[in-house]
């Protein structure tokens, strides 16, 4: 095992795959000699070449469509969008294109190999143009699978997973942990399921989810909470689409009390899908209203970050509002 | 990079524009209405199989096109896309490749699937939506695919093919194949984002694809001069520092010609190359459109007098390569075929329920088979309104 | 009052706006001459011109952001998406700057003036590409409004109310109801409240919603109930964002059941946002879970329509397990 | 449509490609480095009064990105773009326009904002995000924006404001105004579907915009050659019909000439002009860029010789209109100047709470009102944890 950081962890994941699948091509916007504006690819055109670790032209569109057809052709294309608040140019190309091209086909074609790696999230003083957490506009798309780790020993079981599996995958990696979270990290090649939450914390009180670099604020008020006597449950979702029902049911049927947080706004976000659909599956054995900790419903803001967030006062407060409600 | 840029280019010490229309860009012609050469000209690599087989596809093109519009009107498929006048662009396009070229065409290209044998059943399935259409009955007519013979399944969302195609044939360059992509595009289509995209990335990551643009003059009601500025897309490739050729689209042996051309330059540089095939879209935009809301019956009239495949015909009839008599023993065949097809593909049924849930992954998700499960339930319940699938479900 | 199918009403209201604003401009591909692919613009061009009534080259992210710097500008553009289904390519000129361009600027620039009209939703046959109903994507983006006319009489009112508002507004137009929807409408001007969702029927044990085209499948499914003798409250929502939570709640508070129905597929649709604020706000109301009646969780299909689409009858199934848990 | 298409294009019978570099493109140069002017070159129109103003912009450009940079690295302010060796493209832009242009930047324009009178203090409280801040301190530094100064906002998302650029100025010549839109962008935006979208726009429906290239090398850490082939973008211009020019960035007088003829033209002629300015980006992309991870210092020592300003000084001292105590005392006085605008501005608070909420829509829905009030009650409770804003809440 080796300490690494969230980069580091996603670093090794590329050079894993790319050292086992020479048809595995990573590129995107300064992806190519100087590894990218996080460096997330560095050492990678050095080590497999220009032809398999490439700058790409400044177009997000022609980025994932690009992607799209080498993926169609039987690669593996690895694109990165630099920040998740760049990914809209390419929309159409991931939600007609990429999560319909087997569907539509009967079959015949699929870009099942296809991933795309994009850093998202707050709290790194980017305002509205490189903060956001654009994972719910995707979630309304059948075909796509999305996914985002809590931390590099996620990271790297995780992307590998993504790479991997026969369907496109977008990868959320939260950027504000890129260089703060380190962690054990094996050398070794391994995987860690997709469509599964993990229970990161056995409670009783309550249940609370999180994801991505969400994860580490729940924790911190459940932290709270059990300094009031509070246990709580505290699940990873790790795959948000197709996502774990059964996993967050049973957790929420045994506490009887559910607090679900993002960092997006609150209005259709995913947040909104998970309440919707575990108030029916638990309807009899919730003893509160599920609570949705998130963004306010305003683009990310810069000088007021702090107050705007879903931050851990804010989920403390509704643990205890949902204890006592 | 080159710090010297300066230096690239002449200098000049007065302000003056570079007119828009400053590069001339000629027009490629070969053969004649007449069925004559044009002298001097420079000829395809074409021999009697491959003419013939070229002039039998267009020929099964003209008559699927006319007998599906008439089923449409019949209201025995629901949609119907011809591509009257502009044939030889698809044909041809597939007549100067290889079979292990990949195909990535718009829609209006059914001739190139044609060329490479897609046969009449698979055609009609399609039409039909029914079991046996290998796209199992999800996409409107018209929107056909095959793996086996490399023709990638089109999609409705103008322009998206362009850089999958410099992606596709960015792959087939780097496991190092003799082998091409074509992706075809209407002068509509090349004014979405995903042509700029497409073109600039294959220019600078040398794909191998020949983009080739049909421009027939309209995008449904859109005339090409409310498309663009200029007299065609061509000088656009000037703009991707890439080989450009525009062609006379009615020409099936300037079609052959710069495809054959192309294809060879795109596989020895490794490098994309644009074509565009000039011609007219003599029928509707689909059954769903009327172009008389928009444009004369003069103007129509006047490319009439340009069929590419009578112009066809007329050359093979020079070459003694083909008479009269064949010509009518091939429409009277081909109609019959496909009128006997239609006959044979409506009656077909749909695709089984399962089909519903299949494809959407590659396997599928426990909320969708849940999804699934429900759903058979509640056929199960209605049967009478559900009366396509009730009796098929286990 | 005249006999109007909807798309005369819409017409009409585009012809209203036109006469009474000079600087309004409709513009979007074959809107001009030809007056649009379902005539919707028919006749403007030759009533105020073609600077006012235009064809525009085919590129959706340019027809967007031509509309964007027309509205900044200070005209009152409105621009037609073909389809719904083509409105992807110009998802980062609405949801990065047409949402963002107020807040952004502080107030120093605004694209209020904006309208977007795009014909939405299944039900012609028309599979993955001509059917999706897509206002679920654009519902996570504060700064739109999204509205969606269920009628001849609703579309004129809404869509005038749509064009004056000062934020730019998405109009989703049902093209299944377009030649089929007829109705009275008057000649005058008259406006609709943005915002507002109507109650087109009073009852007592359970809640009915749905906008735009679903509306007559939910009428349908409440007669079925009724000659069960169950007493359904049918609300239309009109507007998706902001969405009118005090009229749904205090129906739902009322009757303490509730089904939402939506064409596009269940997972993080609208319907999700609705069931999540709705069980959050009646909690202790609701004698049964809130249940989605909606799409399936797979691209719109084609050969299977018919089995695959949220109709009346799923709903009525709906209603009736809600009344018996 | 002109349905003669074949007959515009001059006809070939040989399949040739259209070379991809066949439009020579030159480019334009005024002042030489040394001050002097190219023999017979023509000069734009500038007295000493326009020299003295555009020369006085550029020298507060230099040492505000300076002291900025500096300001960066002390920690006071979160970022920041210099636009180092490239002033002239911005600031020459705006002297060749009228105040009543609206100027449509990318993000290292702030040159033009200062040619138009934006003041030392805007520009600070931008940076501090502070509650003088016009943008209400929503952005990040150097995203400014003022409507009085017909300047828009700056947006991060790149290539978006081509489009609008086009819409913009189709809405002034619509109102009959004499005015026209200058687009700003990067050789690497000029890759996004958006500018693709943009100028074909304006050219079809005769915008009077001026799109301004900025081709600086590199987009953050990519070269020029990866970006696109060829040795420009002004290539582009042609396959869009539009009236092009290629100028030198670096020389103050060839941008001011190409921008007063383009002005001219777009006006009169209303339709729109493409200019690609070549400069190079001297300094790194940003404060969070490293650019000795891409390039060398040799190729940045070889483009300081072309120092844009240095160039419009040694012509300000050779035309008599400006000696070097002005110099000094000016440099010393905007030093001066900045450094206590950092003082004033880092004090400013923040903006109040209610501006989380206001301006997302005209009014706040009630959604959001019950957010903020929520908030409020929240902040109250623990009003260690919101330093900045508990002790402001009413
Ligand atoms: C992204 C997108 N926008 C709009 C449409 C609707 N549409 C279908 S065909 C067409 C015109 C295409 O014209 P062109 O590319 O010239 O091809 P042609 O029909 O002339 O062969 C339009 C606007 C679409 N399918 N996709
Ligand atoms: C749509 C989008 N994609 C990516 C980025 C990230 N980004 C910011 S600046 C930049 C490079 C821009 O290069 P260029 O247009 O040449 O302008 P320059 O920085 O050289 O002035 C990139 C990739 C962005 N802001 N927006
Ligand atoms: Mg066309
Ligand atoms: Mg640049």
């Amino acid at each position: 095992m080796a300490q690494m950081n969230l980069l580091q962890a996603i670093n090794n994941a590329l050079d894993t795959v790319m050292a086992e699948n020479d048809r595995a091509v990573c590129f995107g916007e300064d992806v190519g000699h100087f590894g990218g504006v996080f460096r997330a690819t560095s050492g990678l055109q050095e080590k497999y070449g220009k032809n398999r670790c490439f700058n790409t032209p400044l177009v997000e569109q022609g980025v994932i469509g690009f992607a799209n057809g080498l993926a169609a052709q039987g690669s593996t294309p690895i694109a990165e969008i630099q920040f998740a608040d760049y990914i809209f140019p390419a929309f159409d190309q991931i939600v007609n294109e990429s999560a319909k091209f087997r569907y539509r086909s009967g079959n015949e074609f699929d870009v099942g190999k296809l991933t795309i790696r994009t850093p998202y999230g707050g709290g790194i003083a980017g305002g509205l143009y490189h903060s956001q957490s654009p994972e719910a506009y995707f979630a309304h798309t059948p075909g796509l699978k999305l996914v985002v780790p809590r931390n590099p020993y996620q990271a790297k079981g995780l992307l590998l997973a993504s790479i991997r599996d026969d369907n496109p995958v977008i990868f959320f990696e939260p950027k504000r942990l890129y260089r703060a979270s380190v962690g054990e990290v094996p050398e070794e090649d391994y995987q860690l399921p997709l469509g599964k939450a993990e229970v990161v914390q056995q409670g009783s009180d309550i249940t609370l989810l999180a994801w991505g670099a969400q994860m580490e604020i729940v924790e911190k008020a459940a932290e709270l909470a059990s300094a009031d006597g509070i246990s709580c449950e505290i699940i990873d979702l790790r795959t948000i689409l197709p996502w774990d029902i059964e996993t967050v049911a049973n957790s929420v049927m045994k506490t009887g009390r559910f607090v679900v947080s993002q960092e997006a706004p609150l209005t259709a976000g995913f947040a909104s899908e998970i309440a919707a659909t575990i108030q029916q599956e638990c309807f009899l054995h919730l003893e509160a209203p599920i609570a949705r900790v998130c963004g306010m419903d305003t683009p990310y803001p810069l000088a007021l970050e702090k107050e705007y967030v879903a931050d851990h006062l804010k989920i403390y407060e509704a643990i205890k509002n949902s204890m006592t409600y | 990079m080159n710090t010297d840029i300066y230096s690239e280019s002449p200098v000049v010490h007065q302000p003056a524009f570079i007119d828009g229309h400053s590069v001339e860009i000629p027009i490629l012609k070969i053969l004649k209405q007449d069925g004559s050469i044009y002298e001097n000209a420079t000829m395809p690599e074409i021999d009697q199989a491959l003419a013939t087989k070229t002039y039998k596809t267009l020929a099964f093109h003209r008559v699927l096109d006319e007998r599906m519009v008439a089923a449409q009107r019949q209201g025995r498929i629901s949609f119907y896309m011809a591509a009257l006048g502009e044939e030889a662009a698809s044909v041809g396009g597939a007549a100067g490749l290889k079979d292990q070229d990949m195909i990535m065409a718009q829609y209006r290209e059914q001739g190139a699937l044609m060329f490479r044998g897609f046969s009449l059943e698979n055609f009609m399935n399609q039409m039909f939506s029914n079991e046996k259409d290998l796209g199992k009955g999800r996409q409107m007519p018209i929107h056909y695919g095959s793996n086996e013979l490399n023709y990638m399944t089109i999609s409705s969302p103008l322009g998206t093919q362009i850089p999958q195609a410099a992606g596709y044939a960015y792959g087939q360059k780097m496991q190092g194949l003799d082998a091409v992509t074509i992706c075809y595009f209407g002068e509509g289509a090349a004014s979405e984002g995903d042509f700029h995209a497409g073109l600039n990335m294959a220019a600078v990551h040398q794909s191998p694809v020949i983009f080739f643009c049909r421009n027939n003059g309209y995008a449904i009601s859109t005339p090409s001069d409310e498309q663009y500025v200029g007299n065609g897309i061509a000088s656009r490739g000037v703009g991707y520092g890439m080989k450009t050729l525009r062609i006379d689209g009615n020409d099936i042996l300037a079609v052959i010609a710069a495809v054959q051309l192309a294809r060879e330059y795109a596989v020895k540089e490794g490098k994309p190359v644009l074509i565009e095939a000039m011609s007219y879209r003599l029928g509707a935009h689909s059954t769903s459109d009327d172009p008389s809301g928009y444009r004369t019956r003069e103007e129509e009239a006047k490319w009439q007098e340009h069929d590419p495949i009578l112009r066809m015909k007329n050359w093979m009839l020079a070459q003694g390569w083909w008479d009269e008599a064949q010509e009518t023993a091939l429409f009277e065949k081909l109609r019959d075929d496909v009128l006997a097809a239609v006959k044979v593909s409506e009656k077909i049924d749909k695709p089984p329920v399962e089909d519903l849930i299949t494809d959407v992954y590659d396997q599928a998700p426990p909320l969708l088979q849940s999804q699934f499960e429900q759903l058979k339930e509640h056929i199960k319940k209605y049967p009478d309104a559900y009366p396509f699938t009730a009796g098929r479900i286990k």
